[in-house]
This record gives C-alpha cells, sequence and structure tokens, in this order.
C-alpha cells in the first residue's frame, strides 16, 4: 500500500514533467519563412522623428525610408530620392522624389508626404512649436514642394546636413506612428506586446521588387545578453546581435554563423575635465597611460574590438587621423612619473558612475579600476541605473569618472560636435577656444580635403588635451541561424531584414 | 456550519483588508515620490531641450501637488485604470495583464506541485517519523530549503540541456495560442519555484501531522476502534489542514516573490521582468502599478486564507 | 525536599543538528575570517592573460572571465554574506523587538496599529519590497541592509508580539504589575529575557533567509556591487560561463549552500531543544 | 459467552521501553498481577509515572509503539489479547472495552460535530445498526442517558460549544455507545472542579448498574474512590502495593504508602495549631470595595460595547461587588470554578477595566497567585526578584537609606535576607534562579517579594492548590505567621473549605458574579443560607465528608 502510493507519486510527478518537457521542446520559428531576432532594448518610441533609443532604431530601419538610406558598407545611397541638388552655399537642397512607392496603407507617395514629413522633423508644421523633432534637421528654415521635387531652406550654409534626411517619410498628415507606424520599408508594423516581442511583417508592394524574402521578422525582447545566450542555444532565436566572443563561442557552430564587424562606436572612459584633479592634463594623460586598451578589449570583448586612442572609429575613413595611433601605449612608470609631476604621487581616490544595464560598461570599469590601482589611483565603481545615469551624468554632470559608448553616426561632424564647449552633448566639460573655432569653421566648407584636415586637426587637439580615454570601437558580433542567409551585418545600430532569405532548416 | 456567527469575524477581517489596503497604497506612493530621478528628462533622453521636458512634465501631470496625485493616483490604480506607462505608453493595467498569465501561471502550478509532492510525502513520513525513508526526506528538504531558487534553476537548466538534451528556456508561449505549450514551458521555472517550498510545506505538514497524532481526540477516535487510515482521513489530515492554512498562504507569497527573480534566467515575460525594466526607466505608474497589484494579490491571498480558516475552523470567532 | 530541574535540555537530535550546522558553517566562517588577513591574490585584481583558468595549483579554484582567481574572491565574498546577514538581522531584530513587545503588552490600538504597519510590510512579497527599497535609494550594501532590515523586521516583531502576549498572561508579570514595576521595566527586564529562547531560532533563519534575499537581489544586480564579491552577483556573473568554466558556478554555489544549509540546521537544533525543552 | 468471574485477567504482565541504547531498563510495570471483576468498579491509584496508565493502555491495546511486553499474559473474557492481530485487538475497542480520558478539553475533534463524533462509534464497528436512523437513535438515547436532555441539540454542537463536564459526558457517552463490558477510566476527574466531579462519578455508577459494564476507574487522588468504588488497588514504581475494598483502604490502611497517599488527600490543618487573631471589625478596612462591575471586552468597540452591558447589566461577570478586609483579617473567598472569583481579584489589583469604586488605605496590596512555575520570572534570580520588588516599592527609599554607595547596597541585602529568612528561606538561595527550587519554595519566594513592599494587605488566589500537603501545610502556617506577627492583612480564595474554617473568621461565597452569602465563617458553613454554599459544602462533604 505505501509503496504503491509512493510509486504513482513518483510516476505522476514525472509525467508531468516530461509532458512539460514535451512542450518546450516545440520550436518556434522554424519550417516557415518568418525569422526571430533577439534584441535586448526594449523598445518603445516607434515614431520616426521622435524616436531617441539606438534599439528603437534598429527596428523601425525595416518600417520607415528616409531620402536617403545608409547601406552595411556605410555609403549613403538615394532611397525615396532619386537625385539631390545642392545649391554651392550649400543652403538649399532640391530632392527628386522617386516615383512608384507606395506607403503601408497603400497610398502613393509624393512630394506632399516629403515635405510634411520634413517639416514635422524640423518642428515646422503649423501646430508645432518650432522645436525640431530631429534636433539635427532644427537648421531648416522651409520645406516646400516645386515642380514635383522638394526644396529644403536652411537657415545657413551646411555641408553637413545630407546624411540627416535618411529620416523616416509618413503620409501626409499622419501623425499615429506611435500606435500604428506607417512607412514605405520593406516591412510593415504589425503588432507590440511590450516586453515581449515586436512583429512585423513583408510589405508586398515594396518599391524594390523581389524584396524582402521573409513573410515575417519577430523582433523578441530578451532580457540580457546572457538570457539571449540560452534562447539562441534553444533555438528561440535566429539572430542575435550584440554578443561577445566568448559568448558567441559557446555556440554549436554547425548551426550558427558568428559575423563581426566594427560598430562605429566609440568607448570611452570620460574623465570629467572640471573636478579635481581631472582637471589636471598631467592627471589625465597618466590615466591614459595607465590604460591598458588590449587588456579592455581582452575581458570585455574577448579580444573582439579595435583600440581607439582618439574620439573616432577607424571606420570613419579618411576622417579619422591614423597618425595618433599608439598615443597612449600604455606605461606604468610614464603614468606614475607624470601623477609625481602633478602632486599625486601617493594618487588619488575617484568613483567611476557607470550605468548598470550596461555589462560591457561596468566590465570595463572593473578592469580599470583594476589597472588604475597598478598607477596608485582608487576608483570606486558605483553603478546607477540608466535613468540615473542620463540625469545625473551626462545631464547634469555630477560625477567624476565614467564608461560610456558614444553611439555611432556616420557624420564626422556629429562624432565631435559635443566637445564644443557649448554643446549640451559636452558632458565630460571639455573646454578648447581653438577646437570650439575649428568646429565653428567646418560647417561653412564645402571641399572635402580641406575638411578632412580640419578634422584632423580637431582630433589632434582633444588627444593632446587627453580630455578623456578613449578606448575601444567594440566589434559587433551577430549569430545568425545557418537556415538564413544574407544577412548584412551594419556598423549601426540596425537590423536590416531586407535581404535576408531561409534556405535550410 | 454557523457562517451567521462569524457574519462579525468576516466584515472585522474585511475592514482589516480595507485598511491595510489603503496602509499599502499610501507607501507604495510614498516610496516612489521620492525616487531620485526625473521622469521626464529620462523618457526624452538627453538630447532633448528643458522646454520639452517642462512641457512632458505638465502633460504626465509631475508638477501638481503630491496629495493630488495620491489621489488621483488610487482612484485610477483602484478602478483598475492605473494610468498610462511612460516607457511604454501603454495602459499599466494592459501592460500588467500580458505578463500576469506568466506570474501567475507559474504561481499556480508551483503551487500545485509544491501541495502535489509535499502532501504525500508528509503523510508518508509521518506514518513512521524517524525511519529511514522519514529521515532521508528530512534531510533532502534541509538542503533543498538551503538552495536559491535561482541556482536551482541554473542547475535545472544544466540538466534538461545536457542531460536530457531538452529545450527548456525561452520558449514561451501565451495560453490562448497552446495551453498545453503554455503550461509545458512553464513546468520548469515553476519546479525551480517550488523545490524549497516543496520543503518547507513537508516539514511544516509533517509535523503538524505528527503533533496532530499524538493528540487526544486521536486517542480517543483510538479508543473507539476507528482503524488508522480513517482517523488520518477524518481527523487528522483536517486538523492539520487547518493549521497549514496560513502557512500555504504564506508559501503563496513567497512563490509570488520568487517568481519575480526566477523568471530572469528562465527569459520569461513575467512582472518580474516588467518590474526591472520599470526600474531603471523610472516608469512611476508601471511601477506603482506592478508593486501595488503584486501586494494587492497577497493581501487577498491573507484574507482569503483568513476567511478559509475561519469557515473550516468552527472555533474562529470575533475576538 | 528540593527538586532540582535543568532547563538546558539536549536532545541527541539537536546535537546532530548543531553538529552539522556547526560544520558547515565553520567552513564558511573560518574562510571568513582567513579572509580578512590573506587572500591568494586580491579578489579585485584583474589579469587579462589568465582569464576563465580552470582549477589548477596556482589556483585552485579556477580563474573568472576577468582572470580574477576565484578562491580570492569566495573568500571576500563570504565577507559581504555574513556582514550583510548579521547587520541586516542586527537592525531586523532592533526594530522588530522594539515594535513587537509594546505591541503585544499593551493590545488595543497600540498593538492594531504596530500590526497593521507590519502586516502592510509583510504583505509585499519580500523580496519585492527589498528590490524596490534599493531601486529607490540605490544599490550599495549599505542600503541593502537597511532594505532587507525592514523587511525582515515585522517577523521579529511577529515572534515578539506572539511571545510577550504569552508571557504577560503569567503570573510574575501579573505580579510585577501589581508591585508598581514602570511598563517599559517590564518589557526590557520581565519580558525580553524570556523571549531570547524564541528570539534565538528566529534570528539564525533570519540571517539564512536574509542571505536568501541577498544573494537573489545581487544576482539580479541590485545587491553588492561590482567589483566587490558576493555569491549571489558571481553566480549571475557566471551563468553565460556554465558550460565552459562550471567552476565559476559551483564553488560559489557551495558555500552559498553552506552557509545557508549550516543556519538552517543550528535553528532546527535550536528549535528541536526549545520544543523539548518546553514540554520537560 | 460463558460468565467468568474476571473479565479481564491481567497475569505477571511486564512492560518496559528498550532503546538501542539501553536494550534491558527498568521496566515500567513489573510483574502487574491482577483481575477485574466482572460488574465492579475497580480503583487504581497511584502518583504520576507510577504505571496506572501503562497498565490501562495495555489492556486496550493502545500501548506507544516503543513499549515491549517482556513478559505475562492479558485475557479478556477468557482470550488472550496478546496473541490476537492487531486488526482484531481494534475490533475489540469501542465494542468491549470503552476507555475515557483526563482532559475532556482536547480529547474530541475540534472540526467535527458531536452527533457524527459519537456516529463513528457505531459506523467503526459495522455488524451494528446499519440504518442513518438507528444510529441516530442509538446516539440520541445515549446521550440523554448521560444526562442531556436536549440530545438532538447537542448532537449538532461543536466540542468547544459545551462545557468540560458537558465533554467529559460526552466522552463517556461514545465510550458507553456499544455497551462494553469494560470501561476503562484514566483520570476522568482531574480536571474537573468538585461539584462537577461528584456529578460525574454518580454518571459513571450510574452506568456501571444499569449497563452492567465494568469500570476500571484510575486515578491519582485516593479521596474520590470514598462510596465509588467497590475495590482499590494502589500502585508504585510499576508495581501494585497495596490492594483491598475501598472502605478498608480508606479507613484502614495497611502499607505505608496508601497511608501518605491517604495524608495527601486530605489536609488536615487542626495538626498545625493554627489559632486566628482577634480582628477588630470597628477599625476602617484596608481595602473597600463597591459595586464592582466588570467584564472582558470583546471587539473593537470595547468601550461602548462594556457601557451598554452595563446598563443592561447582561455579559458581566462581576455583577455589583462590594466588599470589605478590615486590618489584620483573614478574609475567605469561595466559589466554584467560572463564580468570578479571579475577575474579582483583577479588578481589586486593578489589572481589569470594571466599574465601581476600590480604595486601598496603603498605598500596595500584595499578592500571590495560584501557579508556582509562573509566579516567578525563570530569567532572573530571587535576589534579582526581591531587588525588582524593593525598587518598585515607596519604600524604597527608606529602606536604602543614604551613604555610600556600598552601604545602601549592604542595607538592602541585609532586608532583603531578614524577609526572606521570615518566609523560611535561606541566604543560599538569593543567587538560585527558580527552577532551581520547589514549587512551595517559589510560593515563599512569591510572599517574600510581597512583604518586602510591607504591604497592609496580601491577595493570595488558591496559593495551595497545586502543591503537596506537606508544603501547603507549611506554607499555610506560614500565612498564619505573617498574619499574627506582620499584622498583614489576608484575601484568601481557595476552594478548600476545611482551610477556611481553620484560618478565616469570616467568609465570603461568591456565585455567578454576585456575592451569596457572608458572615462569620461558622455560621455560613454550618448552615448555608444559599443555594450555591449549600452545593459547595454537599459537594465538598462528599468527598472529604469523613474529615469535616
Amino acid at each position: 500500500m505505501k509503496n504503491l502510493i509512493k510509486s504513482i507519486v513518483i510516476a505522476s510527478a514525472v509525467a508531468l514533467t516530461l509532458s512539460g518537457f514535451a512542450g518546450c521542446s516545440k520550436k518556434t520559428g522554424t519550417a516557415n519563412n518568418n525569422a526571430v531576432v533577439g534584441i535586448t532594448q526594449e523598445p518603445g518610441i516607434f515614431d520616426p522623428h521622435t524616436v531617441v533609443a539606438a534599439g528603437d532604431e534598429e527596428i523601425i530601419f525595416n518600417v520607415y525610408e528616409g531620402l536617403y538610406k545608409y547601406d552595411s558598407k556605410g555609403d549613403l545611397n538615394p532611397c525615396l530620392a532619386t537625385d539631390v541638388a545642392i545649391s554651392d552655399d550649400a543652403s538649399v537642397y532640391t530632392f527628386t522624389i522617386r516615383e512608384g512607392v507606395k506607403f503601408h496603407d497603400g497610398s502613393d507617395l509624393d512630394a506632399a508626404d516629403v515635405v510634411y514629413s520634413l517639416k514635422r522633423a524640423a518642428g515646422l508644421l503649423e501646430n508645432q512649436d518650432g522645436t525640431a523633432l530631429v534636433q539635427e534637421l532644427d537648421p531648416i528654415k522651409d520645406v516646400k514642394a516645386v515642380d514635383g521635387k522638394v526644396e529644403v531652406t536652411l537657415e545657413s550654409g551646411n555641408t553637413e546636413l545630407l546624411s540627416y534626411f535618411t529620416t523616416g517619410i509618413i503620409p501626409e498628415g499622419y501623425d499615429n506612428c506611435q500606435a500604428a507606424p506607417v512607412g514605405t520599408g520593406p516591412f510593415k508594423f504589425e503588432s507590440y506586446n511590450p516586453g515581449q516581442s515586436v512583429i512585423l511583417v513583408k510589405n508586398e508592394n515594396y518599391w524594390q521588387k523581389g524584396l524582402p524574402y521573409l513573410d515575417k521578422v519577430t523582433f523578441k525582447v530578451c532580457a540580457d545578453m546572457d538570457a539571449g545566450l540560452t534562447e539562441l542555444a534553444a533555438g528561440s532565436i535566429d539572430i542575435f546581435p550584440y554578443l561577445t566572443t566568448d559568448r558567441a563561442n559557446q555556440l554549436d557552430k554547425s548551426k550558427y554563423n558568428i559575423l563581426s564587424n566594427g560598430s562605429n562606436m566609440v568607448q570611452i572612459f570620460a574623465l570629467n575635465n572640471s573636478v579635481e584633479p581631472l582637471n589636471n592634463l598631467k592627471v589625465r594623460q597618466a590615466i591614459n597611460y595607465a590604460v591598458s586598451r588590449k587588456d579592455v578589449i581582452s575581458v570585455t570583448m574577448d579580444g573582439a574590438g579595435v583600440e581607439l586612442t582618439t574620439a573616432m572609429s577607424p571606420a570613419m575613413g579618411s576622417y579619422y587621423d591614423k597618425s595618433l595611433d599608439g598615443t597612449f601605449a600604455q606605461d606604468v612608470e610614464k603614468a606614475k612619473a607624470l601623477l609625481a609631476e602633478a602632486g599625486y604621487e601617493n594618487g588619488f581616490n575617484i568613483t567611476c558612475t557607470v550605468p548598470s544595464s550596461y555589462l560591457i560598461h561596468v566590465n570595463t570599469a572593473v578592469e580599470l579600476a583594476s589597472e588604475l590601482k597598478a598607477v596608485g589611483i582608487n576608483m570606486e565603481i558605483k553603478q546607477v541605473d540608466w535613468a540615473t545615469w542620463l540625469d545625473k551624468v551626462y545631464t547634469n554632470r555630477q560625477y567624476e569618472t565614467t564608461v560610456i559608448a558614444l553611439t555611432s553616426s556616420y557624420a564626422p561632424y556629429d562624432v565631435l560636435d559635443r566637445y564644443q564647449s557649448a554643446s549640451s552633448g559636452n558632458f565630460i566639460n571639455y573646454k578648447n577656444d581653438k577646437v570650439d573655432e575649428l568646429m565653428a569653421k567646418i560647417p561653412t566648407i564645402a571641399d572635402t580635403k580641406e575638411k578632412t584636415e580640419l578634422y584632423h586637426q580637431v582630433l589632434k587637439l582633444l588627444t593632446d588635451d587627453a580630455c578623456s580615454v578613449y578606448l575601444q570601437d567594440p566589434t559587433t558580433i551577430t549569430a545568425v541561424s545557418t537556415r538564413l542567409e544574407g544577412y548584412n551585418v551594419y556598423p549601426m545600430y540596425v537590423q536590416d531584414m531586407s535581404q535576408v532569405k531561409v534556405t535550410g532548416n | 456550519m454557523d457562517l451567521q456567527g462569524k457574519a462579525g469575524y468576516f466584515v472585522g477581517k474585511l475592514i482589516e483588508l480595507l485598511v491595510t489596503l489603503l496602509l499599502v497604497s499610501l507607501l507604495v506612493f510614498a516610496a516612489f515620490s521620492i525616487i531620485p530621478g526625473d521622469t521626464a528628462r529620462v523618457m526624452l533622453g538627453p538630447e532633448a531641450s528643458e522646454a520639452q521636458v517642462d512641457l512632458l512634465r505638465t502633460q504626465l501631470g509631475l508638477d501638481r501637488p503630491l496629495a493630488v496625485r495620491y489621489f488621483s493616483w488610487l482612484f485610477g490604480i483602484l478602478t483598475f485604470n492605473p494610468g498610462t506607462s511612460y516607457a511604454y505608453n501603454m495602459n499599466v493595467g494592459e501592460l500588467i495583464a500580458q505578463r500576469l498569465p506568466v506570474t501567475v501561471g507559474m504561481s499556480a502550478i508551483a503551487m500545485v506541485m509544491v501541495i502535489l509532492i509535499s502532501y504525500p510525502l508528509a503523510v508518508l513520513s509521518a506514518r513512521k517519523p524517524g525511519r529511514l525513508g522519514d529521515q532521508v526526506c528530512s534531510v533532502i528538504g534541509h538542503v533543498l530549503f538551503a538552495i536559491p531558487p535561482y541556482v536551482a534553476s541554473l542547475l535545472l537548466i544544466l540538466l534538461a540541456s545536457s542531460v536530457f538534451s531538452l529545450v527548456t528556456v525561452g520558449n514561451y508561449v501565451t495560453p490562448s495560442d497552446d495551453f498545453i505549450g503554455y503550461i509545458g514551458c512553464l513546468l520548469l521555472p515553476s519546479f525551480a519555484i517550488a523545490l524549497p517550498k516543496i520543503a518547507m510545506s513537508f516539514k511544516f505538514l509533517r509535523s503538524s501531522i505528527i503533533e496532530q497524532r499524538a493528540s487526544d481526540y486521536v486517542r480517543t477516535s483510538k479508543s473507539h476502534g476507528l482503524s488508522d487510515l480513517k482517523i488520518l482521513v477524518r481527523h487528522v489530515l483536517p486538523n492539520s489542514n487547518v493549521s497549514s492554512i496560513t502557512i500555504i498562504s504564506i508559501i503563496l507569497s513567497d512563490i509570488l516573490g520568487g517568481s519575480l527573480i526566477v523568471e530572469q534566467v528562465f527569459n520569461l515575460p513575467g512582472l518580474g521582468r516588467l518590474l526591472l525594466s520599470a526600474i531603471s526607466r523610472r516608469d512611476f505608474p508601471l511601477l506603482s502599478g506592478i508593486v501595488f497589484y503584486l501586494a494587492f494579490i497577497t493581501v487577498l491571498l491573507y484574507f482569503l486564507s483568513d476567511i478559509l480558516a475561519a469557515i473550516t475552523d468552527p472555533r474562529i470567532r470575533l475576538k | 525536599m528540593e527538586t532540582v530541574r535543568h532547563n538546558k535540555y539536549r536532545s541527541p537530535e539537536a546535537s546532530a543538528f548543531y553538529a552539522a550546522g556547526l560544520a558547515l558553517l565553520g567552513i564558511v566562517v573560518v574562510t571568513f575570517i582567513i579572509s580578512l588577513f590573506w587572500t591568494p591574490y586580491s579578489p579585485e585584481a584583474t589579469d587579462a592573460a589568465s582569464k576563465l583558468l580552470a582549477p589548477c595549483l596556482e589556483h585552485p579554484f579556477g580563474t573568472d572571465n576577468f582572470g580574477r582567481d576565484v578562491l580570492s574572491r569566495v573568500m571576500s565574498a563570504s565577507k559581504y554574506t555574513i556582514y550583510i546577514s548579521a547587520a541586516g538581522v542586527a537592525i531586523a531584530l532592533i526594530l522588530g523587538t522594539l515594535a513587537g513587545i509594546p505591541a503585544g503588552y499593551f493590545g488595543g490600538y497600540t498593538d492594531k496599529g504596530i500590526m497593521l504597519l507590519g502586516n502592510s510590510i509583510m504583505c509585499f512579497p519580500g523580496i519585492l519590497l527589498a528590490l524596490v527599497a534599493v531601486a529607490v535609494f540605490g544599490a550599495s550594501v549599505t542600503n541593502v541592509i537597511w532594505a532587507l532590515g525592514l523587511v525582515f523586521a515585522p517577523t521579529f516583531a511577529r515572534v515578539c508580539r506572539v511571545g510577550t502576549m504569552e508571557i504577560k498572561e503569567l503570573d510574575y508579570i501579573t505580579h510585577a504589575r501589581v508591585m508598581g514595576v514602570k511598563p517599559y521595566r517590564i518589557m526590557a527586564m520581565h519580558i525580553f529575557p524570556n523571549l531570547v529562547p524564541q528570539l534565538l531560532p528566529a534570528t539564525v533563519i533570519g540571517l539564512a533567509n536574509m542571505t536568501l534575499f541577498e544573494s537573489g537581489m545581487s544576482y539580479l544586480g541590485l545587491g553588492v556591487q561590482p567589483p566587490d564579491a558576493s555569491f549571489g552577483k558571481m553566480l549571475s556573473d557566471s551563468q553565460a560561463y556554465i558550460r565552459v568554466a562550471p567552476w565559476l558556478v559551483v564553488f560559489p554555489a557551495l558555500m552559498l549552500v553552506f552557509y545557508i544549509l549550516g543556519l538552517y540546521f543550528i535553528s532546527e537544533g535550536l528549535r528541536v531543544n526549545l520544543a523539548k525543552g518546553g514540554k520537560r | 459467552m460463558t460468565r467468568h468471574i474476571h473479565i479481564v485477567k491481567v497475569h505477571h504482565l511486564t512492560l518496559s521501553f528498550p532503546t538501542r541504547k539501553n536494550p534491558n531498563p527498568k521496566p515500567v510495570l513489573d510483574d502487574v498481577d491482577f483481575g477485574i471483576r466482572d460488574g465492579e468498579i475497580l480503583g487504581l491509584i497511584g502518583n504520576s509515572g507510577c504505571g496506572k496508565t501503562m497498565t490501562s493502555l495495555a489492556i486496550a491495546g493502545l500501548l506507544p509503539e516503543n513499549a515491549e511486553i517482556t513478559s505475562g499474559s492479558i485475557k479478556f473474557a477468557g482470550k488472550d489479547l496478546l496473541a490476537m492481530s492487531p486488526k482484531e485487538r481494534r475490533s475489540m475497542l469501542g465494542k468491549d472495552i470503552g476507555m475515557i480520558f483526563q482532559e475532556p478539553s482536547t480529547a474530541l475533534d475540534p472540526l467535527m460535530v458531536i452527533g457524527k463524533q459519537l456516529e463513528e462509534v457505531l459506523t467503526a464497528h459495522k455488524e451494528n445498526l446499519q440504518s442513518k436512523e438507528e444510529r441516530r437513535k442509538a446516539i440520541i438515547d445515549m446521550l440523554k442517558l448521560v444526562g442531556f436532555p436536549n440530545a438532538e441539540e447537542i448532537m449538532t454542537r461543536y466540542p468547544h460549544q459545551l462545557s468540560g463536564g458537558q465533554r467529559q459526558r460526552v466522552l463517556i457517552a461514545g465510550a458507553a455507545l456499544l455497551k462494553p463490558r469494560l470501561l476503562i477510566c484514566d483520570e476522568p476527574t482531574s480536571s474537573l472542579d468538585t461539584v462537577t466531579t461528584i456529578s460525574i462519578l454518580e454518571l459513571l455508577k450510574e452506568l456501571c448498574h444499569k449497563l452492567h459494564i465494568t469500570i476500571l476507574f484510575i486515578s491519582h487522588d485516593l479521596s474520590v474512590v470514598r462510596g465509588f468504588c467497590d475495590r482499590v488497588m494502589v500502585m508504585r514504581d510499576g508495581k501494585i502495593v497495596d490492594r483491598d475494598t475501598a472502605s478498608e483502604i480508606l479507613t484502614n490502611p495497611r502499607n505505608a504508602f496508601t497511608a501518605e497517599l491517604l495524608t495527601n488527600a486530605r489536609l488536615d490543618t487542626r495538626i498545625l495549631g493554627l489559632e486566628p487573631v482577634k480582628v477588630d471589625y470597628e477599625k476602617e478596612p484596608v481595602l473597600t470595595a463597591k459595586d464592582i462591575t466588570a467584564g472582558y471586552g470583546r471587539t473593537l468597540f470595547e468601550g461602548i460595547k462594556n457601557k451598554k452591558a452595563k446598563d443592561s447589566g447582561t455579559n458581566m461577570v462581576l455583577k455589583g461587588v462590594s466588599l470589605d478586609v478590615y486590618p489584620n483579617e483573614i478574609l475567605g473567598l469561595i466559589g466554584g470554578s467560572g463564580s468570578g472569583k479571579t475577575t474579582l481579584i483583577r479588578s481589586l489589583l486593578g489589572l481589569l477595566p470594571h466599574s465601581g469604586t476600590v480604595s486601598i488605605r496603603s498605598d500596595r496590596i500584595g499578592v500571590i497567585f495560584q501557579d508556582p512555575v509562573s509566579c516567578l520570572n525563570p530569567a532572573h534570580t530571587i535576589k534579582w526578584h526581591m531587588l525588582e520588588a524593593l525598587n518598585a516599592s515607596s519604600r524604597a527609599k527608606e529602606i536604602k537609606g543614604s551613604g555610600t554607595w556600598q552601604e545602601r547596597k549592604a542595607g538592602v541585602l541585609k532586608r532583603i535576607i531578614e524577609v526572606l529568612d521570615i518566609c523560611g528561606l535561606e541566604e543560599k538561595h538569593l543567587m538560585r534562579h527558580p527552577n532551581e527550587l520547589s514549587g512551595g519554595q517559589r510560593q515563599r519566594v512569591a510572599i517574600a517579594m510581597c512583604l518586602i513592599q510591607d504591604p497592609s494587605l496580601i491577595i493570595a488566589d488558591e496559593p495551595f492548590s497545586s502543591l503537596d500537603a506537606s508544603s501547603s501545610a507549611e506554607l499555610l502556617k506560614l500565612v498564619t505567621d505573617i498574619n499574627r506577627e506582620q499584622h498583614t492583612a489576608f484575601l484568601l480564595i481557595t476552594h478548600n473549605i476545611h482551610i477556611v474554617r481553620q484560618i478565616a473568621p469570616r467568609v465570603i461565597v461568591m456565585s455567578d458574579g454576585v456575592i451569596c452569602e457572608e458572615g462569620i465563617t461558622s455560621d455560613v458553613l454550618n448552615d448555608p443560607k444559599s443555594e450555591a454554599a449549600s452545593a459547595l459544602l454537599a459537594a465538598e462533604r462528599q468527598i472529604h465528608g469523613s474529615f469535616s
């Protein structure tokens, strides 16, 4: 009797558990023309003009298109515009609009839609207060349709603006982009389940014939990289970007291709230039010498990153100044000597405020603390949540040091804009009149070569001033299921799904 | 059953419930009113201008006095309309409702496991206390008690994936899509939460049954010639159940809390993840909504366990 | 005729619990004491060249993804575990005693008010309240201690309240009241010493439960902050390496379970003695 | 079935509790050999732990699992019980052998109504009474037999809705329901008050005669066997040391141990030679209580409800009690359980909200409680207790006097030892903890704590009822000594009428929350006017009759 009861209990427990596994082993997303992309940031904003977070951009890149569009090599190509004419003083841009493009709601794209969209982005609509939704488009004075073309007038000449016309075009008068996004992109917005997924479906009327291949794309929210990794191993995700090498190495090579590419991001050990003792050039230089960028990359990215010594990623091509490479090779003795010169032979204590949601930055801070200790600097790590970091560190600049990655942009001006003393993005409180002067001059120059030269000068000044410690351009490592092909890694924070197709199972 | 005589007791408990809820709401609101960080700034990001931030602040009603905000918040939360999430720009009730199936389902399954496993084991163990089987059960129980649920989850994942090569993580299916699959994907995480609670419930039930078996009325029943089984079913178990009701409600509340962590390990889209993301995004309406409703569920559980105890135990009256 | 009664009753069952508990706890406590004076390596020192080394002679517990020595980190983590649980329980004990004894002694509205507050706190699933508290005030060891102290205070308050309500009905308390002893003195000198036998197992089990909570919070990243080592954080960090470097999971998990299990055994021993001693 | 002279024959029974460590322990029952004659009431008397309960459990077959019968046999109506299978033995329980136990408060399942619990006795033995109606009728008949005229109503009650005496009747009904040949009663009256005890004993006797049930009656108290048992056996340390007819044992004990038990059963105060002091009733009373009304509040709205209840005079435990205690007197207070004695004391001590006035001439009254276990704080030493009492009193400064810290300390210590000496304790007891003292010593400490405060009145709430005879006799002497030498008045609450008769010149009888009789002790006790007083005296006389 007793044994009978016991065995029944055990049997039922086993049966329950097994049925559970059976339920779990049912795989989603295979054997069909769909793909699942793992993302670690919760998407929230689907309006192409108010979108701020990179994580949102990642998804709506597939829904909206601008007049111009970047490709995976970082080249700017015509998209909804076929052509642009820029006046000599660079104050008037005239776009020719592509024919035969349909919005997701079925209406045709025409100049009026473009005018509405650009005006909305620049804050020029009648119901707006003049504040640009897309801050970079603030210089726009007026947008009007002329003979089916769109003429954009700027407040002053600016040769740097074309890259911002990638901003999404929406139908004229449409104002419900947040809840029901409508664009011209290869995929239509289907649904958003907060904290779980965003689902996009194929745009049958996409203007590039034959594209896209997939019927459905699901962007699935994973709590963090490790959660995504477990899902990846379990086969419930097809594509997962932003892995580290050591994590990617754990994946089954027969099931996943590992793609890597520079991210065009600049990971910076930011030093607040206006607080003691970081306002001392020698101290900043000492810190630069104390750091081993190689070890940081080794620890945080398992070697998958490009060492940086200046404010720009080598991915920026000719704008990047190669001559600055290796300026601050690790040299503990020199660092100590510099500290002694600055009067800190016994070192000092500082805190490093890092956003806890970014494992890579926290890990970097941990490594940095260990390295700084070798030259006598005690760095205490203070983790704060993202909101507090934005508030305290970025906006109010109440911090000593921090680690953060400055997001990618192809526009060199955009990358260096924050080093102007008055810039709202100048959270390191850097101030150099020469830099301010150069940065003011650049938009007025049309000649690329001259411009490049000026950019190099700025970079040199930044490095000379050791304004902060530039660490790395972390490689984007993406795992893609072997059943998919055609996935291109962008050096930007986007997922282009238009070329992806299912080949195997 | 003499329920009329207990009317006063029920009313008293109900008043207690309402007062507790009011206090809970005050605590929740107070906690979130002192969170550092500017909500509007967080929502708009670092690039937004001061004017935009001010505008949003007004739109969100963050410039109103604290008392006004409390009462409008309380009204909203009590009418199950707790406002709009800053971060998701959606109704908080809707957001929570979406996540509830995971958390509630996991807790329910875990509870069923606790009862299904601990109850028979406790009965068997208590039949012959001190015997080998009983001692083995007790020692295993203690060890299980000491393993944090998330460590158990890690081990279970490792075991399931490497030993049985079964997929265990992240295949969440909504109950409306595939109910069997939904139950299936929650089984392992539920088991991880249930493990220490099985141990706890086993220990309590076992000692309660042993205690009841030694009681005077069992001796009376024996002297009346009742069989052991009959005594167990008709006297011992009902009496130990009465004393277990409170423990069960505490276990349920613990399970609810435990699910918040375990769903992180299993990457399930439950309230725990919503909570953590709400914390990091300073999403006050969402955060307070989650915390309040979770507390609400717990208060309700305690209330129900009191009522249940009062119904099953004729001795309970308004003291 | 004089009968001498011994209240220090020791059952063999309790002794077995004590032995097992002290052995397990001893491992952790000895590790902790050694870590105060010496660790093989600095627990925070990274070494990119020796990442993820399996246990070997130089690193008996292996190294983690920063190349830090796991043994040193486990040793230093035991410090936080013990420190947080001890400090948190101390706060909970003080708050709980200060609230629970008057509630039980005075009864009436004092009792109702205090217990209502306590019940409201207990209405939040424990970890939730601790998480929210830390989220509000920021994640730091001090805040974790206070949060856990607050969360656990009602438990101690309940023990004190129930105990006080039983004791205050006893004749010696009535006697003291009739003699004119002041209430605060009755509570402090007459009631509190008699609550100790009940508070002791509650304290030990509180230490264990608090460690569970603390490690859970650290696991979620809301507890002890890096580069400081804690078992929960070490476990969450090592989750990604569970297949390639299982030693990262095994050693902290074992130490954590040893500590908690040791405390459970001791509290069990205390409880058994209390129950058997109470029966006399 | 053949009739046997002995319905139960216990033959050289030896029983022990072997453990792994100690396989041959001292036997709990050592060669116990006796028979129970058919139809008799056999008393089995002995102190706790003497093995009388084990004997009964062995007959019933309810021994603990770790008990082992090493030799001997038990025959029931000729059948060897020990040779039976557990199932056979179980089927005899309830049907052939019934049992009732000491604690009626916990012996019934609190979750089940009485009717159902009784029905289980019938359903457990399937051969009897198949239909529900038959069973119901049998239960109602039996409940009426044990003295419930409202049997139908009782069936629907829960145990907690019944009084202790009622529960014991229900248990008797359950045990007698199938008219067993033997009823084992294990201390069935020990937790009941005297009046109820008498009624239960009468009921058992009636069952014995009406249903022809043989009764084995187990008790530690030799006094209850008077007029109840036919024969008595006395047990000590697992052996039967004495056996005789009841009257022989009570009047003419042959065994020294029986004689000692007999002394314990009565407290003959005459041997102490106590002499009450003269009281001057013209003096101003030390305590005057006027129109005390009190009850226990039940809800949050305690105050309101109390007020209402006061107006209507219901729900109150005390209804307008007035009394005076004069200097130097010992005032006896007697009454049945539930008469409001304890509530009155709590009101007088100011521990309970009440209406009416209490005026006390001196500032403090001392109090001694019934339970010697809980009267002292187990966490502290005797010295601490005395200091605490001293510091709490208004005389602390006076005794301490002035002078250096050491001098004051020495003074205090001297005074403490003085008081302890009065109470029959020594200096060596100072650093002891309460659990190192006997019950009588603890009560002495409690008295010393009162004395050090120099009260004009000590209220003593049944201070002797938990002590053995010799200890209570000594304590009684102490009380009269203090009364005589320290001129302290006593309000003595007791159920022992002999004590009152001996030392209290004046007595108050309480019943149902009112004072129903008051006056000079001899008058009241010899010629009770009130019904309550008469009932108390009658019950007392039945048990202790021969001594008064």
